[in-house]
């Protein structure tokens, strides 16, 4: 089986911009969405994935439309890159008629079949087996698309995320699962909900292949998802990608998060996926400071257009509570 | 032209007429494909539809039900088999929250057409895992459809509409029934509407109304009350969400009086919604309580002295049907 | 002497006294330990007791749960937390095949003694997956016991009651009432009897059956009726399973007219049992149908507006009981 | 890590003899309940072990009173060797009041408190959390007891099974897990509900131990159960010992098992566990023919005697239907 984390890969100066967009633009929606809540404009428990955006930059960044992607409740960017316009998840994220579940919900339970996003419950691994039965009906159509399904590592200690991957192992289905391994479950540190150093060796049990990453490295999650990618178009099966990264927020916006030390937030600050990244592009020279300024601008008049619209869109009608249960 | 078959027969021909109809159909559970299920409700749709559209799964009812659902978003119509309705327990998130809230929180945007085929009831020496009636927790549950069928030719056309229904249905087929109940089946397509009441015995007196492998049970009683010379109305609910308030009403504005009976334990199981339901809105027209007569509020044993103790029967509905008539 | 508390320092208080009382009472569940809990009902018992007696699980709820289990069979007295009510569905087997048979498949020689806590409802802009009430799926499961505080006073006295009472318990406390119901709570023993319903406010008029975060509403619903002379028994359940008849009826044998009031959607909420009881035992004494106030068939939204729509409250439930007393 | 493969044992010629007893025992009961099936006399779905016996006599040979096991549908023999007399374990087979279950059950779902038997619901993988609390009371108490578990290798795939053992793993408790793989879950071979060769490699994904060994040669079961239960009581964690064996009749005995090949049937009845472990006494002078016929007669007159018992025993009564249900 080709290694996964040496897979060869080659990206244009195009592409490297587009990804450090792609940084920029998540990890500024984040912020953004963290000053809304502690502005009372946003009023419900929101995850964000500040610190992890390589992960989702380096999974997406080569799906089709076709393919379908499963991410859990840090995930937003994950909808942002797969099509969805800002304004709009900011107006789920508001509650507002404008957002995806039209105001019944306000975090990532809500999909969009076209996109190839699945919405899942709050119920952590219970998307794994929803992904398995996509990625049989790519194996059925004999298309090459794929799943990426997304997990943090202590939704990897569900029952869901074992008949998940063990049916996705057995028959052999072009999933990508991605385990962003922040080191954290809400306020349990990972050496208290697993007795392993990598999630990654649960793989194994399954009969695929798992490797661990450095998360904060773009580069290296986009070569490792190369390669899982290629396996499961190819119809080579699953691989698991461990990505460790940490997340620099609370686990909601309302969580201090006292059990953790500073001096460990801070070794995490320093691992920040952006600067490495923007370090990278510099030394070729492909970010002069006008670039930069300009990616910059762009970012905050996306996100700032996406507030105003999320503000300025209605709330939902009353009479939409009790719609939309049965077809 | 119509033929006989048993309860079992008329289940796998709405299967392989539905498969053949549409591609987007196909079974999938625990030794449903080569071996034919656990009661040999699949037999033979290996050999026309092949291991691709009736498979076999491992132990994983959560899987099941989570495969469905993501197979259902992109446009199948998965019929997942519990090998006996009493392990449904274990796919029970998928089915309350993943399933039945899906199309609501996508804002309508998507709907969910899994069946859920349950082999359930007693009266087999199941014992306590083999014998239950789960019906109560999936009908109130809103998003999910309930139905349970009593004869061969509601079991065929109530199955090709819970396969032909956009939303979830729970299709509880009573395994008692499998062979004991025969009866003439139309060829082809002879849909019973989900929703729709059967009247199966007519009468002035009383009204009954049950379900399920109770239906036969309960006419002996009935044709016993006649020969003491009150006459009753059998109402065969067959779907029990939704049910068929409208059949019901009619009966008991022309009876005044109404018994329900079912298998499943007393305390809401579904007879306290239907009385609770009469009382709201045809009060006036009762002159007598709305009775219930069901299984005790216990497990099933398997010792026969036991289990018969506990099962509601001809001379207990006869007894409940006197008791009403003298109220 | 008595001392004013928030019905979460009264949950507190009760988890910390019988910790005191008895050695074998533990706590588990995910971030209950060093955390204090999602909603800080923990807080301070680590420090008392110890990692040993109060510790953090992983995202397992189902192993939560089975481990109860499998240490009430030695002896222990586990109190597992749900860390909202909504992921007890992941939990479910072990709830109702595991440990609600297990005395009656034992023979009656071993009981299982755990109470499961579940911070449940509505009314805290949770959205769907941080507002369920499952009270009606365990109510309908036998070898179960299911209680639902309504005050500090009741939520201290009914989760000694659960700790020390033999069987399974679900204990839901309602995350609305959390901070704000306060109360004066007795230090010490005061044990609220699992099955005990109370009076909250007397009238001969209407009978209000109510429970949880309804009482408050349901209370200042009745003072209106009051002022305009109508005057109405509010009867608090606080255990709905099993549920106190004697209450119920004694109130209904006075006014003849009952309404009941809950949280939980309408279809086969403990409404439906509480009518359908009173009708097969009071029918006589009833002037009017008993009638049902309760959260639409539907699931719980984000946004408030459409929240609010859903949720009983004083209007809804004034003129239910105007309806009910103009019958 | 000590190998467990090369643990050394040393066992005394009545030990083996004792072994050689049990293992005849267990073989001889299975043998005849499934002649009482055949006579109608047994109704329930008989799960034999026959060919499986080295692994229960390996595995509980050593255990305590005071130990725990947590066996499955097929471990009938655990029960006896924990203490359970055969004539009672054959009236719970029959389903009469004076077995286990007081004729409430006709399987292995009720168990013994005082001997140390965990008595699962049908419900696969739901005793592996149970055991993984048993074994935290163990440590708590600071003994050196150990649980034992069970399970198929068709139950792996369980979400239970993967909460159960990484529960397990977390807290390094005191349990060995004993996967029974026969090849098959019910008509699946294993190769379609696992992608991996051994089931033990899954313990990797738990922090520990897992090793695969030949489940047909009791001194092999033997011997690698003394390396686990010496770890397990010395704290240093589970053990996953895979016994790779075959079950000779069908997964119940009213299968008739057309899904395998004569060939391998005869393959693996040639490697029935009985014959090795005879030629191995009989090489070491310790088996006489007189030796072995009195073991024999032995073996037959405990059988007798317990059918005799069993069918001499009364029904249950009735009125035991609703008891047993709450403490
Ligand atoms: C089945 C289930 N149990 C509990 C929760 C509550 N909960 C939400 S997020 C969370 C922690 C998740 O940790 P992890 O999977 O590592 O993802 P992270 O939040 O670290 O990204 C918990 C316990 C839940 N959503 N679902
Ligand atoms: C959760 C659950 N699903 C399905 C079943 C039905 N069932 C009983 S035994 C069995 C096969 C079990 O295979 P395995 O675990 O390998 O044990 P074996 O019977 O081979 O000893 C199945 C599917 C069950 N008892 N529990
Ligand atoms: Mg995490
Ligand atoms: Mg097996």
């Amino acid at each position: 089986m080709a290694s996964i984390k040496r897979t060869k890969f080659k990206l244009s100066g195009e592409q490297l911009l587009d990804m450090f967009y792609w940084l920029k633009l998540i990890r500024a929606f984040d912020e953004r969405l963290s000053i809304l809540v502690r502005q009372g404009k946003v009023r419900s428990g929101v995850y964000t994935g500040i610190g992890q955006e390589a992960i989702i930059v380096g999974t997406c960044f080569d799906l089709r439309r076709e393919d379908y992607i499963c991410p859990l409740h840090r995930d937003l960017g994950s909808f942002l890159m797969k099509g969805v316009e800002a304004r709009q998840m900011m107006a789920q994220m508001f509650g507002k008629s404008t957002g995806l579940s039209k105001g019944r919900d306000s975090a990532l339970h809500s999909g969009v079949p076209e996109l190839g996003i699945f919405g899942n419950t709050s119920m952590l691994g219970a998307n794994l087996p929803v992904a398995a039965g996509l990625a049989l009906t790519f194996k059925m159509e004999k298309t090459d698309n794929v799943v990426v399904a997304y997990f943090g590592e202590g939704a990897s200690n569900t029952g869901d995320f074992h008949e998940g991957l063990n049916f996705a192992g057995v028959n052999k289905l072009p999933v990508v699962f991605v385990c962003e391994n922040n080191q954290y479950a809400y306020s349990v540190p990972v050496e208290k909900s697993l007795a392993i150093d990598d999630v990654a060796d649960r793989a194994a049990g399954y009969g695929f292949h798992g490797v661990a990453i450095n998360g904060n490295d773009v580069l290296a999650v986009y070569q490792s998802a190369q390669g899982a990618l290629r396996r499961a178009r190819a119809g080579e099966g699953p691989t698991l990608i461990e990505c460790k990264t940490y997340r620099w927020h609370g686990h909601s916006e309302h969580d201090k998060a006292f059990y953790r030390t500073k001096e460990e937030l801070a070794m995490w600050k320093s691992r920040d996926p952006i600067p490495t990244f923007t370090t990278y592009l510099q030394q070729l020279n492909m970010l002069a400071s006008e670039k930069l300024a300009e990616i910059e601008t762009r970012v905050s008049s996306v996100i700032d257009e996406a507030v105003a619209f999320a503000e300025n869109s209605p709330d939902p009608d009353p009479l939409e509570a009790t719609t939309d249960l049965y077809a | 032209m119509p033929k006989e078959l048993t309860y079992l027969e008329a289940i796998r021909e709405a299967l392989v007429e539905e498969m053949r109809r549409d591609p987007k159909v196909f079974i999938l559970g625990e030794d449903v494909g080569p071996y034919g299920g656990a009661f040999g409700v699949t037999q033979g749709i290996v050999e026309e539809f092949g291991e691709e559209r009736c498979f076999d799964t491992p132990i994983s009812e959560s899987a099941i039900v989570g495969v469905s659902i993501g197979a259902a978003l992109r446009g199948y119509r998965p019929v997942a088999e519990m090998q006996f309705a009493d392990f449904i327990s274990c796919a029970f998130d998928q089915i309350v929250n993943q399933a039945a809230t899906l199309r609501y929180r996508y804002g309508g945007r998507a709907s969910v057409p899994i069946v859920i085929r349950a082999p359930s009831g007693g009266n087999v020496s199941g014992g306590l895992y083999h014998s239950q009636n789960p019906e109560a927790w999936f009908v109130h549950r809103a998003g999910l459809k309930v139905v349970a069928p009593s004869t061969p030719y509601d079991a065929k056309g109530l199955l090709k509409a819970a396969i032909r229904d956009d939303n979830p249905v729970i299709y509880l087929e009573h395994k008692y029934l499998y062979r004991r109940a025969k009866g003439s089946v139309p060829e082809g397509d002879d849909i019973v509407p989900i929703g729709t009441a059967a009247v199966r015995r007519e009468g002035n007196d009383l009204t009954l109304i049950t379900y399920g492998a109770m239906v036969v049970p309960s006419l002996e009683a009935a044709d016993r009350l006649a020969r003491e010379g009150v006459e009753t109305d059998v109402i065969d609910l067959r779907s029990l969400m939704p049910f068929d308030k409208a059949a019901i009403f009619a009966s008991v504005d022309k009876t005044s009086r109404a018994l329900i009976v079912h298998e499943d334990v007393k305390t809401l199981g579904i007879g306290a919604e239907l009385s609770a339901t009469i009382m709201e809105e045809r009060f006036q027209a009762l002159d007598a309580p709305v009775m219930r007569l069901a299984y005790p509020d216990t497990h099933c044993p398997f010792a026969s002295v036991l289990e018969q103790a506990n099962l509601p029967n001809p001379d207990s509905i006869a007894d409940a049907l006197r008791n009403l008539a003298a109220y």
